[in-house]
C-alpha cells in the first residue's frame, strides 16, 4: 500500500487554480524531490501534506486513511528558515519534541526523564554533527547549522513522512553540499520517506530517488490563474541523463521568464 | 442600621482638626462611647470627595453649602448639615495685578475654579459695583495651579481660596480687592451627612459632633502642638496656619454654632446661592426655577418647594454640645 | 477535534464575536444604571438612556444660550486644534532632533543622554516653570502636549535611525552624498513613515496631556468641559465627551494607518503580515 | 575634511559633550533664579541653592513632627509600592490577555476590538467611575495604574505575538505540541523579555498615572507631596522630588534593560547592535 | 603605476591582529578575486579599500597618493544586502548618484537635467537587465535582481574601483551563475578594476583574472588573535588547475574546522 495516494486533486484559492488533476502515489521509503517554476504550487502542495491546508476537490489518503486536518507528529517539516527556536539552545531544541510528546501538560521533563530525553537528543545531535554545539543558542549558528538542528528536531520523533521546502535554499553553495551528504546518509539510516522541494533542479537531479516536475500545461495569456500546474514529469533518478536534466530545465526557465 | 462609618475630608484650614481629632484618637474616643467605628478618609481632590459621597461611598463629607446644594442636594441625594463649622470671613478673595479697585476687573481674564464658591464670590462681588460675569471673562483654573499661573503674564486677575490666596497676595504687585469678610457668613464649611444615614443613625451624629467640640477647646486655648500638628498636615507652618485661621471665623463654642444656625440671614444666603446656581445652570437639568430644590432650616424654615427637601440644616447636635448632652 | 489555534472562525461569527463584548458592556451598564435609578431617581451616576440624549441633544444641536454657539462643537474643534498643533510641531521637533542624534555621532554624544533625562520628567509635576515661560494661554496647552511628546518621538526616530543598515550610508556616500544630501534624500525619507507610526502610537499620550492641561485652565475644549461638569457629577454629559473621545482616537489612529500605507507602499511592504 | 557623519568624539571629549547639556541648564538655573530673587527676594518660582539644601534637610533628613516619620523616605517607599503593584499587575494581566489574543483566532475576532477601543478611553475622564468601582484606598491607586497601562502592554504583546514566524508554531505542532504546551513552551518564553521591553516603555506612562491619582487621593507618596506643597508654590521642595523622580525612572529604565539583556542573551542576539 | 599599493600594512583592533605583513599591487583593469577562512580579514581589507577603515601601519596608497580616508565616488561597492534604498524605485535608486553630484544641495534634479539622468539610468538598467522593473520597488524584486540594481547604483558613477563584498552569497545558485555572466560582462564593457571577495572558491577560480587567497601562516593555538592573515596565494587564473584548487580548498577548509 502508498504511504501517500492522490487522486484527480485540485487546489483552488477564490478563482485562482494553484493544482489541477494531481495524482500520485508515494510509497514508504521513498525520496521525492519537487521542482518547477516559481508560484506553481509546490509550497501548497507540502502544506496539504503537511495538514495546513486542505485540497478544495479529489482523494488524499495517508496511510490509505483521509490526511489529518493540521501538522502531526507522523509528519516532519524542515522550512527554509525559522523553523528552530531561538530561546532554546541546540540541546534543548531537540529535546523539546520528546518533552511535548512525554509531558502533556507542562511540556517539559525532569529528573530521570529528563536524563533520557538528553541523551537521545544528543545521539540525534551527534548523528547531524552538532554534538560540539549543544549548548550554542541557534543565533550563534551559521545557516548550514540552523538547518541541521531543524532536521534533527523532526527525526527526533521519527515521522514516517519528512518534508522539506527548499531546505538548503539560503546556504551557501559549498556548505549545501555537505548538506547533500547528510541528508542522504539520515534517509538510509532511519528509513525515511522524504519529500523536498527545490529550487536547484540539480539538486533536484542528484539527491533522492524519483523526481517530480510541477508545471502548467494548459496556459490562458489573459487569465494566468485560470489553469493549475499538476506533475509533468514523474521519473525515477536512475533514468535521467542530461538531455532530460536540460530539457526540464528550459522549460521551466521559459515559464519563469512569462511570468515576470 | 450599621455601625462601620466613612467620613471623607480634604486638605483645608477649617477641616484640619478633623485630621487632627483622627490622629490623635479623639475620634475613636468618641465613637467607642457611641459603640461605632468611624474611618476618616483623606481625600485631596475635594470635587472627587463630593462625588463619592453623592454616589454613597461615604456615610458623610465636608464641604461648602454652595457645594451642599449643587452636588448631593441637586443630584437628589437628601443632605443634612450636622456641623456649621466656621465660615469664610477674608478666607476666599479676589486679587488684581497691578490693578488697586474691584471695578478694575471690568474686561479682564478672571481665573478662578468656575462654579464654585470663588465664582459665587466674584458674582457677589461684581454685584456691589455693579457689574456682571458679562463685563468679564471667566477661565477656569484649577485650584492646585492657580498659585503658578498667577506667576505667568497672561493672568491679571484671580479668585480663589486660602492658602493659595495667601500665597499669591504675598506677591508684590498682587492687590487683594475684594474678600469675602465683606459677605460674611455666605461661604459657609459644614460637615454634611446623608439623610437617612442620620435618621437611622443618631449615634454617628453624637459622636463626630463630640470630637468636633473636643478639638475646638483645645483650639481655643490656643495650643501650640495641636495648631502645629495641623499646620503641617495641610503643608505649611504655624505662622501659616495661624494667618490662614484669622480669616476664618471657627465656632469654637458650640453656642456660637447653635446661635448661626438659628439666625435669619441663613436662608436669606442659601436663597442667593440657590438664585445664583440656577442662573449658571447647576440646579440640575430638570431645575425650572431657583425655588425648584426645597431646603429646611432649624425650627422648620423652609426655602422653596417643601416636597423636594433634599437639603436640611439642624441644630439638633450641636445643641446637645452646647448643653453638655453628649 | 482540531488545535485551539488552529480554529478560525466564519467571517460572520467573526463579525459577531467582535461585537459581543461591546454589547456585553452596554447590557451590563443598562442594568446597573436601572438599579441605581430604582434606588434614587436623580442618580447621576449611571444616567439611563433618555438622559443621554437629552444630554447630547443640549450640548450638540442646541446652541449654548450664553455664547450662542454649540458648545460640542466649539469644544471639539478647540480640543483638535491644539492636539493638531501639539502633535504637529512635536513631529517636527522631532525629526529636526531625531535625524541628528541618530546619524551624528558628535550630536548624539552630546545631545542622548540629556534627552533620555528630559524624557523622564514628569511635565505635570513641573507646570509653574511651564507657565512662566508659556504663559496661561493656547500656547501654554500647546507646549504641554509638545513637552510630554516630543521626547518620545526623538526617542524611538533616533533608534531608527541608527537602525538604518551602515550598508545603506556607505553607499549613498560612494554615490557622491555629502551628510546634508544624504539626509534629504535617504534618511528623510525613509523617516517619514516612520514618523507617522511613531505619531500614531504617541497619540494616547497626546490625548492624557491635551486633557490635564484643559483641566488646568481653559474656557473651552473636551476636557475642560469634562471638567467642569464633574463639580456637579453630569455623568451624562461626561460619558459621551469620553465616546466621543475614544471615537476620535481611534478614527485618528485609523486614518493615519491608512495613510502611511497609502503614502508609502515601500514601507509596508517591508513589513510582517499576516 | 571628512563628512560631519564619520567624524567620532574620542572618549573624553564624549563624556565632556554628555555632560554639557546639564551643565548649561545649570548655570541657566543660576543665572535666572539669581536675577529673580534680586528683583524679589521672597520669589518662589526658582529658589536658590541654599533653599533647596534646607528644604531636602527638612525632608529627607529631620524626621516630621507630626509622624515622627521621614516624610521623603515615606514618599518613595508609598510611591514605588503602588508603581509596583501596578506595573506587577499590567504585566501579568498583558501576558494573560496578550498572547490568546495574539495566538488564538477566536479570542482575537473576539476581544481585539475591544481592547483595541478601550485602549482609547483617556482614564482620567472617568475617574469617578473608576473611584466607584476600586473605592478610594489604595487599590484605586493601582488600579489607575493598571487601566491606564496594561492596554498598552497587551497591544504591544498581541502584536509580537502575532509576528511569530507562522513556521515556528507549525514545526511546533508536528513536534507534538498542544495549543496549551506551545504557549507554554514555545510563546511565553519568547514573550517574556519581550514583556520586559514593553513595560520599560511604558514606565513613562504609570509615573503619570501614578502621580495623577496621587493627587486625587492618597496620604503620602511623591506625586501627593507635589500637589500638597504645589498650593504654597514650594519650588523648593517640588523641584528636588520632579529630580528624584526623573532619577528613579532613569534608574528602573537601565535596571531592567540591563537585567533583560543578562536573563535573555539570545533575545538581544537577534536584535541589531551597532 | 598600481592603480593599488599595500607595501607591509598591518591592521589590528585592540590586541586582535587581523592583518599582517601585507603586500600587494593591483593594475588597471584587473579582476581579482579574494577568498579566504572566515573571519580572517577580507571584509576588513575591503573596508580599508573603501575607506571605512584605515589600516594601523604600512603603507596604503590609491593611485599613488594616500587613501581618501573615507568612502567617495572613485571606489564603487556592492554588498551582499541592504545596499539598494528601499524607499526609491529602480530607476531613482540609479538616478541617486547622479543627482548627489549634480544637485549639491537638494540631491535632487528637476527639468531638463533629470531627464537627462534618466537617460543615462534606464542605459544603465538596460546594460544589466531591469529595463522592465524601472518602476518596480526593490521589495518587488528578487534577490538576484536587488543586487543587479546595485551594481548598475555603482557603475553610473564609472568607479575606478568597484569593490564586491560576497555580492552573490545569499543568491540561489542558479541565478548566481547569471551573474557570473553578467559581471565579467559589465567589466568587459566598463573597463573596471574589480577586488571581489567571495566565499565561494569555484566562484574565485571561474571568475577575474587574478586570485587572492588570505590565511594566517602563524597561529597560536592559546591566542588565536596574536597572529593576522596575510595573503598565501597570489596567482593569476590563466595558471590555475584543479590540484591547485584543492589545494587552497583544503587549507582554507581546515582553517575554519580549527577556529570552531
Ligand atoms: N494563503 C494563500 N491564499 C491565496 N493564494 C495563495 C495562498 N498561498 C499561496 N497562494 C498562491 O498559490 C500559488 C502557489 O504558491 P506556492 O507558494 O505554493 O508556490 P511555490 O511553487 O512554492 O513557489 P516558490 O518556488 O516561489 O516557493 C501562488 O500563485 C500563490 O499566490
Ligand atoms: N569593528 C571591529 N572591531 C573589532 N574587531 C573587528 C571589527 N571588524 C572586524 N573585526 C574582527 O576582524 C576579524 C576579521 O573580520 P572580517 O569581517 O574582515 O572577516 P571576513 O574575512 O570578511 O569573514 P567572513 O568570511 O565571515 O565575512 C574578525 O576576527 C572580526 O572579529
Ligand atoms: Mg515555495
Ligand atoms: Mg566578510
Amino acid at each position: 500500500m502508498s504511504l501517500i495516494s492522490v487522486k484527480n486533486l485540485y487546489k483552488e484559492y477564490g478563482d485562482n487554480v494553484v493544482l489541477e488533476k494531481l495524482n500520485l502515489e508515494i510509497k514508504e521509503g521513498e525520496f521525492c524531490t519537487l521542482v518547477g517554476p516559481s508560484g506553481c504550487g509546490k509550497s501548497t502542495f507540502l502544506k496539504m501534506l503537511l495538514g495546513q491546508e486542505t485540497p478544495t476537490r479529489g482523494t488524499f489518503l495517508f496511510e490509505g486513511k483521509p490526511f489529518p486536518k493540521e501538522p502531526s507528529v507522523e509528519r516532519g517539516i524542515v522550512f527554509q528558515r525559522y523553523s528552530v527556536f531561538s530561546h532554546l539552545n541546540v540541546l534543548e531544541n531537540v529535546m523539546l519534541g520528546i518533552e511535548l510528546e512525554k509531558s502533556r501538560f507542562f511540556g517539559k521533563l525532569f529528573g530521570a526523564k529528563r536524563k533520557e530525553a538528553k541523551k537521545i537528543a544528543m545521539d540525534m545531535l551527534e548523528s547531524v554533527g552538532l554534538e560540539n554545539s549543544a549548548y550554542k543558542f541557534p543565533s550563534e549558528l551559521s545557516g548550514g547549522m540552523q538547518q541541521r538542528l531543524s532536521i534533527a528536531q523532526s527525526l527526533v520523533k521519527k515521522p514516517k513522512l519528512l518534508l522539506l521546502d527548499e531546505p538548503f535554499g539560503a546556504l551557501d553553495p559549498g556548505i549545501s553540499a555537505d548538506m547533500h551528504t547528510l541528508i542522504q546518509e539520515l534517509w538510509k539510516k532511519n528509513n525515511l520517506t522524504l519529500v523536498m522541494v527545490t529550487h536547484d533542479l540539480h539538486e533536484g537531479f542528484h539527491l533522492g530517488t524519483r523526481l517530480l516536475v510541477f508545471d502548467k500545461i494548459r496556459h490562458d495569456p489573459h487569465a494566468p490563474d485560470r489553469f493549475g500546474a499538476t506533475i509533468t514529469y514523474d521519473i525515477p533518478i536512475s533514468d535521467t541523463s542530461e538531455t532530460t536534466l536540460n530539457k526540464i530545465d528550459k522549460s521551466i526557465k521559459k515559464r519563469e521568464k512569462n511570468d515576470n | 442600621v450599621k455601625d462601620k462609618f466613612q467620613v471623607s475630608w480634604t486638605i483645608y484650614v477649617g477641616w484640619m482638626p478633623w485630621d487632627y481629632a483622627q490622629q490623635k484618637g479623639i475620634i475613636d474616643k468618641w465613637a467607642k462611647k457611641y459603640d461605632i467605628e468611624i474611618e476618616m478618609v483623606q481625600v485631596n481632590d475635594y470635587i472627587e470627595s463630593i462625588n463619592q459621597y453623592t454616589v454613597g461611598k461615604f456615610d458623610a463629607c465636608m464641604m461648602t453649602n454652595m457645594d451642599a446644594l449643587t452636588i448631593p442636594a441637586a443630584g437628589g441625594v437628601d443632605s443634612t448639615a450636622l456641623i456649621m463649622g466656621d465660615f469664610s470671613n477674608g478666607n476666599d478673595g479676589i486679587i488684581l495685578k497691578d490693578k488697586k479697585t474691584l471695578a478694575d476687573i471690568k474686561g479682564q481674564n478672571v481665573n478662578l475654579v468656575e462654579l464654585s464658591v470663588s465664582h459665587y464670590l466674584l458674582a457677589r462681588a461684581l454685584e456691589s459695583v455693579n457689574l456682571s460675569e458679562k463685563d468679564l471673562t471667566v477661565v477656569n483654573t484649577s485650584d492646585a495651579d492657580i498659585v503658578s499661573a498667577f506667576t505667568s503674564n497672561d493672568v491679571t486677575a484671580v479668585t480663589t481660596w486660602n492658602p493659595q490666596l495667601a500665597a499669591i497676595t504675598s506677591a508684590e504687585n498682587a492687590n487683594l480687592v475684594f474678600d469675602s469678610s465683606k459677605i460674611p457668613g455666605e461661604i459657609i464649611d459644614m460637615l454634611v451627612v446623608h439623610t437617612d444615614t442620620l435618621n437611622d443613625n443618631p449615634k454617628l451624629a453624637k459622636a463626630l459632633t463630640g470630637a468636633w467640640f473636643e478639638v475646638m477647646s483645645i483650639m481655643k486655648k490656643g495650643d501650640k502642638e495641636a495648631l502645629t500638628f495641623m499646620a503641617e498636615a495641610s503643608g505649611t507652618d504655624l505662622a501659616g496656619y495661624k494667618s490662614q485661621l484669622n480669616s476664618t471665623k471657627m465656632f469654637y463654642d458650640a453656642d456660637e454654632a447653635v446661635k448661626f444656625a438659628n439666625s435669619k440671614e441663613l436662608p436669606a444666603t442659601m436663597k442667593k446661592v440657590s438664585e445664583f446656581s440656577f442662573e449658571h445652570g447647576i440646579l440640575g437639568d430638570g431645575a425650572p426655577n431657583a425655588e425648584f430644590i426645597g431646603m429646611e432650616f432649624p425650627g422648620g424654615k423652609t426655602f422653596g418647594d417643601p416636597k423636594n427637601i433634599k437639603l436640611r440644616f439642624v441644630d439638633t447636635y450641636v445643641k446637645m454640645a452646647a448643653e453638655g448632652k453628649l | 477535534m482540531k488545535r485551539l489555534m488552529n480554529l478560525r472562525p466564519s467571517k460572520g461569527t467573526a463579525i459577531f464575536l467582535g461585537l459581543l463584548p461591546f454589547l456585553l458592556v452596554a447590557i451590563m451598564y443598562l442594568f446597573a444604571s436601572d438599579a441605581r435609578l430604582a434606588e434614587n431617581p436623580n442618580d447621576k451616576l449611571l444616567p439611563a438612556l433618555t438622559t443621554f440624549s437629552e444630554a447630547i441633544d443640549r450640548m450638540a444641536f442646541t446652541p449654548s444660550e450664553r455664547t450662542g454657539e454649540i458648545l460640542f462643537v466649539q469644544d471639539t474643534v478647540s480640543s483638535l486644534k491644539r492636539l493638531g498643533f501639539g502633535v504637529l510641531i512635536s513631529a517636527i521637533l522631532a525629526l529636526l532632533m531625531g535625524i541628528p542624534l541618530g546619524l551624528i555621532p558628535y550630536v548624539r554624544n552630546g545631545l542622548s543622554p540629556f534627552v533620555a533625562a528630559f524624557s523622564m520628567v514628569p511635565p505635570l509635576a513641573v507646570l509653574p516653570i511651564l507657565f512662566i515661560v508659556f504663559g496661561m494661554g493656547e500656547i501654554a496647552k500647546v507646549a504641554l502636549i509638545v513637552i510630554g511628546v516630543t521626547p518620545l518621538i526623538v526617542r524611538d526616530l533616533q533608534q531608527r535611525v541608527s537602525e538604518i543598515p551602515a550598508e545603506q550610508l556607505i553607499k549613498a556616500q560612494t554615490l557622491g552624498g555629502s551628510t546634508w544630501t544624504i539626509v534629504l534624500r535617504v534618511i528623510l525619507p525613509q523617516m517619514l513613515p516612520r514618523l507617522f507610526d511613531a505619531v500614531r502610537l504617541t497619540l494616547g499620550t497626546a490625548w492624557i496631556f491635551l486633557i490635564s492641561a484643559e483641566a488646568i485652565a481653559a474656557t473651552e475644549g473636551l476636557g475642560y468641559r469634562i471638567f467642569l461638569v464633574r463639580r456637579y457629577m453630569s455623568m451624562d454629559v461626561i460619558l459621551p465627551y469620553v465616546a466621543w473621545i475614544t471615537f476620535l482616537a481611534f478614527l485618528f489612529d485609523f486614518i493615519i494607518k491608512k495613510f502611511t500605507y497609502k503614502m508609502f507602499p515601500w514601507y509596508t511592504a517591508g513589513k510582517e503580515t499576516k
